[in-house]
């Protein structure tokens, strides 16, 4: 694999400029939402756990 | 029926009382089109050429203002859930309030919808196809209008997302409705564009009653 | 002959009103549950509970405003599924007046009228006007009314056409002494013709031995949302 | 169908597929990208920038399949009263707006060296930017509310209602687009040669397994959220009197 063809492939035929930001785009895009879809399911674990621990403890309390 | 036309004898009336509500949306819709010769400049040529355009679209929103209202007053003062338990189907409470609504707002934009082609400079050829394609596509945009003003009753901010609700819905009687006038500008007959109006509303007729009474039992819900 | 004020006259269809493993949700949570009621002809209940104990919950699930989550509703024994047939059957009361304030008084009661009874029917208001003693207010817009005269004209709305179900959610509310009187009276005859009365009241001076059913027995306990399946 | 109105029943099969289509994607992406990128000829007429019709086919597909499955879900919640329906549709209904959005801009992306211009009235840009306004009013809509239920709710009934009109919308945009730019070259007529499918199935597949991978996690987020609100709601309830719950 040569620079030339490295160069050739980021290239594009030219049309660099819309086939590498569509590419871009799309990964962001399915990222940014696994990415989100992750956050959320990780501080609703976390606040679910919170509240069933100190449920727990005032059960056990009285 | 009697549940029809005692509803509709009752909005009727309070329009009236209140005719106050109708004039302002038909001034909307005036200042709304007196705004474009200002934005576009008042070249006889351009104003005639978007005449059609320009008239539909200002009728579509001036209408959306007023859609806010058909079901929010009732709404807070309880004569909805009344409405709900009248014992008559409620979609044909809904059809009653629909014709109020189009009586009381639409047809008056029928009515200065000519005044203001003039302003515009719209072709004789025009008037025609204008009024009988406000004729036929106002009374979707009400039926059309009153499902996503059930919709967002009891929200923050009803106005607005209605807007953003029902606009799209519009967007196939705004593009027939323009293509009527237009037709007629080129010469060419604007029946089919009226037929595909007609078309609309006996489908609006036909669905719109039954999503607004759903979304009105879930809001009283 | 004494006419029952509640049946204007005409007769009505009695029937009993009853309820079993009733459960309701209101923003998600669960109001009441395994909530049980019987209502006969001529009965009257009194709904009793705290603040958020769930009276105009159940009122608006009796009326059918709302669903269930769980339990059945029976009039003559006979299971509710037809909302509208149901609703012809009965006046609901609720907080909200629902006058209009632009119509006079004795517009917004023709209006109720000619909607329950049929245009053709019209045998007049003036005997709801009487009721609730709004005759001398019968020609003013109604936005001039007060609040307890607003009150009046809503209660009013029970006499302009018979029903044999009367849901009143706190009718008492912003009443003064005589009103609170007519309120009793007009209760009182409602149910000697036969016709049932659910009313959710803190103070119930007006409903005369009605049973009483307490909402605060059927609140669920914390239930168990613990576990992660 | 009683099966899947169960949430427990429901995220036991959910789980059972999540392995599965979080894998197959990974390895659809990884043999996919490769061959759309590199491997796969450029179009004898548009050149490389036929490699945009990858993405851009394979989001348009999935911003059409979301909205069918927010529809179907929303009818299968307001008939039958499916708590599962409803999590699915709220669930899928943000990656359908970004899907909807992706295969816009893409279009725009892959349109301007083909017309010289992002924007074109075409049919289907068109078409696509509505659905995009319908997706943004049902997100809109059912975030609307301070009770989630009634948004829920509110929100399903306007997916029926813009499933009814998208045939319409798209009908009249088809033929308003034919009277005012018939000179336009159009996508549809536009055939694909044999060597472009392989790339396109793989990155199609890679982006619909994506979906169902990521909808799985998404539902486990709502059902918790779900808990977490009716434990808060509990514990305000918590004051009243106690009885043994059914």
């Amino acid at each position: 694999m040569t620079v030339e063809s490295i160069l050739k492939f980021l290239d594009m035929g030219g049309y660099a400029a819309w086939v590498w930001p569509a590419y871009g785009l799309a990964t962001a895009a399915l990222s940014g939402i696994l990415f989100f879809t992750l956050r959320d399911l990780k501080t609703r674990r976390h606040e679910f756990e919170t509240l069933r621990d100190a449920r727990r403890g005032e059960g056990s309390s009285s | 029926m009697s549940a029809f036309s005692t509803v509709l004898a009752r909005d009727l009336r309070l329009a009236l009382r209140q005719s106050a509500d109708s004039l302002t949306v038909v001034a909307f819709f005036a200042i709304a089109t007196v705004l474009f010769p200002f934005g576009v400049g008042p070249e006889t040529n351009v104003l005639a050429r978007i005449a059609g355009g320009v008239l539909w679209v200002t009728a579509l929103l001036a209408a959306l203002l007023s859609l806010d209202r058909i079901f929010a007053v009732d709404f807070e003062d309880g004569t909805l859930d009344q409405l709900v338990l009248a014992g008559a189907p409620l979609p044909v409470v809904v059809v009653a309030k629909v014709c109020a609504h189009w009586l009381t707002t639409g047809v008056p934009l029928i009515l200065v919808s000519p005044l203001l082609a003039v302003t515009l400079h719209l072709p004789a050829a025009g008037y025609g196809p204008l009024v009988l394609a406000l004729l036929l596509g106002t009374p979707t945009v009400s039926l059309v209008g009153a499902v996503g003003a059930a919709l967002v009753l009891g929200t923050r901010r009803g106005g607005v997302l209605l807007s953003l609700l029902v606009l799209p819905l519009y967007i196939p009687i705004l593009i027939f409705g323009t293509a009527a006038v237009e037709a007629a500008l080129t010469g060419l007959p604007s029946t089919p564009m009226l037929s595909v109006l007609a078309g609309f509303m006996v489908l609006a007729l036909t669905f719109s009653p039954w999503a607004t009474a759903a979304a009105l039992r879930q809001a009283v819900e | 002959m004494v006419r029952p004020m509640g049946g204007n006259g005409d007769s009505f269809q009695i029937g009993g009103f009853s309820g079993t493993g009733l459960a309701c949700r209101r923003g998600g949570r669960l109001v009441f549950t395994g909530l049980a009621f019987n209502l006969p002809p001529g009965g009257a209940l009194v709904l009793r509970g705290a603040n958020g104990s769930g009276k105009t919950t159940l009122l608006r699930l009796m009326a059918g405003l709302s669903g269930a989550a769980a339990g059945q509703l029976a009039w003559d024994k006979i299971p509710i599924d037809d909302p509208d047939a149901h609703a012809a059957r009965l006046r609901f009361i609720g907080h909200l007046d629902a006058v209009k304030p632009a119509l006079t008084v004795a517009e917004n009661l023709e209006f109720w009228m000619s909607l329950w009874r049929g245009a053709g029917l019209n045998a007049g208001i003036s005997q709801a006007l009487d009721a609730f003693d709004m005759r001398p207010l019968a020609g003013f817009p109604a936005r001039l009314l007060s609040a307890g005269q607003r009150h009046r004209l809503a209660l009013a709305r029970l006499m302009v056409a018979p029903a044999p179900l009367w849901l009143l959610d706190e009718p008492g509310n912003a009443l003064d002494e005589s009103s609170l009187a007519a309120l009793a009276r007009t209760i009182a005859a409602h149910r000697a013709s036969g016709g049932a009365v659910v009313v959710a009241s803190h103070g119930a001076a007006f409903v005369e031995d009605g049973a009483t059913l307490n909402l605060g027995a059927f609140t669920p306990t914390d239930a168990s949302h613990w576990s992660e399946e | 169908m009683h099966r899947f109105a169960n949430p427990t029943q429901f995220m036991r099969i959910a789980d059972a597929v999540y392995p599965w289509a979080a894998g197959l994607s990974l390895i659809l992406f990884l043999a996919g990208l490769p061959i759309a990128l590199v491997t796969s000829p450029p179009d004898y007429q548009q050149g490389e920038t036929v490699r945009i019709m990858y993405v851009h086919v394979s989001s348009a597909w999935l911003m059409m399949m979301v909205y069918g499955i927010v529809a179907a879900n929303s009818a299968a919640f307001l008939v039958w009263r499916h708590p599962m329906a409803n999590l699915v549709a709220k669930a899928s209904a943000p990656m359908g707006a970004v899907f909807t959005a992706l295969a816009l801009i893409t279009g725009m992306l892959w349109g301007q060296p083909m017309w010289g211009t992002f924007w074109v009235w075409d049919g289907r840009l068109t078409s696509t930017l509505i659905l995009f306004f319908l997706y943004l009013g049902y997100l809109a809509l059912g975030d609307a509310f301070e009770d989630s239920e009634r948004g829920d709710k509110a929100a399903a009934i306007l997916a029926l209602v813009g499933s009814v009109n998208l045939p319409i919308i798209h009908f009249s945009v088809e033929w308003w687009n034919t009277l005012h730019q018939p000179s336009i070259i159009k996508m549809d007529g536009m055939t694909v040669d044999k060597s472009l499918l392989l790339p396109l199935f793989l990155m199609m597949g890679a982006f619909t397994s994506y979906y169902v991978a990521v909808l799985v996690l998404r539902l486990r987020s709502e059902l918790l959220a779900a808990k977490i609100r009716n434990a808060r709601m509990s514990q305000v309830a918590v004051n009243q009197a106690a009885q043994p719950a059914e």
